[in-house]
């Protein structure tokens, strides 16, 4: 039981002493002793690490691999990981780690209400009745009526499961893409 | 750890298999810790994992969603102190199983040599649940500790 | 130990591959034994298994039986003292091989973390050994021995 | 060792891959030491070598030159003492990738247990680098000593 002046987010206990962890951005080298603090070194390039720690080693930044469709959003930092997106037109597909390409809607789908917003997940297009729950396992979404692409975006909150903002990969009439993915 | 063949998920999605027998057949266990479906570290030091995942239908379970298939495995490390899981190995492949073979088979197997620290858990992601094949000499994953960490 | 290139079995049919260098190029072997075609274990411990199997045809070797192939790997252990075998490891995949093209080329690899006992054997069956690559670097298998038994 | 994603030779033919981490993320080595693309054996002993290998190709790359591919991976050695190299393993499949697919995956395993001097060195080389998967999840080899030459 770490005693209460030693929180464990910012401090670890270490040979009956209440030490310092190192913070974001940098991993510990070394644990401190009866007579030294911890010593905590910067992330290398292309590393990082996102909370206080006592690890011994920086996380790799993620490979926003063009070879599988994918494209930087965020280049990361030592303390913010790597976010890559898919490119226009196809949406990321969390079993397969890969982009799949968007779907067409069925002509049908898109006359008869041109003015609605589709929201389409994965690979099936489907209507979506006012404010219900989509088809999808694990996807909520609102519908919303309206014909501007970025208003859409910003009022629609998509939730997957590890709470990343999923492209919204809309059936426009114009087959225009409004979101990113974030893998 | 050797497949529990009576507890496999359904589908085609990628889904964490927690379900592994840890002490029958082949399966054993020693100064690791088997729960809630992920093999979890007791002891710093350098491991080598393994998985061994395979993938079979047979015509009598029905036709394919699709016969465009990638049948993958993804061995993943979670680390509760940094609220972080990340895929240590990933293998897998690509696969045209045409609806008029009678059957189809395709087996992973992927190693690696990592250091792993006490309370740090591996689990084991596969696509294409449903066609695993259960036998325990077909789909099994496992660590053992090589040495110290210095 | 790696595959004796100058006695391989033909067919198709699942086979026991019996003939193993064992002490010629990487092929080497301790506190084991390999006597008839298998590798016996001489001391209880917890060994690590592996084998890498290649399967290959061209053109020039004459057409294939069928283009619709299964290429597998099985190691088994056999226990004397209760006659029983046992596969422990098993990989490989159908195959489409069409007759159009010059040459097929597919691997397996196998591995797992098994308990064995003194006297127990470890041995290999493959199908359609008659494709075997009996190259050393190809078609090889081992084991190792990683700690003793509490 | 995983793969520097940022440095990956171009092209289909087959290529020393010299570009590795060592001490990024999962990559970790001790008692060996990796100069010039290569491991170095540091030690005399029994190692196990591994190498995890996975090629993709998604239809945003553009085209691929032949729908027939040859997906490989050789281990080698290089003896320098006496100007040898040689292939330890090898592993890896032909392959038909459709054009009309969106995107092809295939990874391969090898893994052995050789004997190894000090001053000897491993390097991997692989066909079709433009295809290589850059995570290091995904391609990666090392090698761990198992114990001393008696």
């Amino acid at each position: 039981q770490i005693s209460p002046r030693c929180n464990s987010e910012k401090h670890y206990e270490h040979f009956g002493r209440c030490c310092t962890k190192c913070d974001p951005g940098k991993y510990m080298s070394a644990k401190c002793t009866a007579t030294s603090e911890s010593i905590c070194l910067p992330c290398g390039p292309d590393e990082y690490l996102h909370t206080w720690n006592e690890e011994d080693k920086c996380l790799l930044h993620k490979v926003c691999d063009r070879g599988k469709g994918l494209k930087v959003v965020h280049p990361g930092n030592q303390t913010f990981p790597r976010q890559c997106a898919c490119i226009p037109g196809y949406h990321w597909s969390e079993d397969f780690e890969i982009c799949q390409r968007n779907g067409k809607c069925d002509p049908g789908f898109e006359a008869e209400n041109p003015s609605d917003l589709w929201l389409w997940i994965n690979d099936r297009c489907s209507i979506l009745r006012r404010n219900k729950e989509s088809s999808g396992d694990n996807f909520i979404n609102t519908h919303m009526s309206t014909n501007s692409a970025s208003q859409a975006y910003e009022d629609t909150l998509l939730l997957t499961k590890e709470e990343k903002i999923l492209s919204e990969d809309s059936c426009y009439p114009q087959g225009h893409t409004c979101g990113e993915a974030d893998p | 750890l050797t497949i529990n063949g009576t507890n496999i998920p359904t589908g085609s999605k990628k889904v964490n298999l927690s379900s592994w027998y840890h002490d029958r057949g082949w399966a054993n266990i020693s100064n690791m810790t088997f729960s809630n479906g992920k093999l979890r570290v007791n002891q710093d030091g350098f491991y080598y994992l393994y998985a061994n995942i395979c993938f079979r239908h047979h015509e009598t379970s029905g036709g394919l969603d699709t016969e465009f298939l990638q049948l993958m495995v993804y061995v993943t490390k979670t680390n509760m102190k940094i609220q972080n899981s990340d895929t240590l190995m990933k293998g897998g492949s690509t696969k045209y199983w045409s609806k008029n073979s009678e059957f189809h088979f395709y087996s992973i197997n992927v190693g690696g040599f990592f250091k792993l620290r006490a309370g740090e858990e591996i689990s084991i992601q596969v696509s294409n649940p449903s066609l695993l094949d259960p036998a325990q000499d077909a789909t099994y994953f496992g660590a053992f500790k090589v040495r110290d960490i210095d």
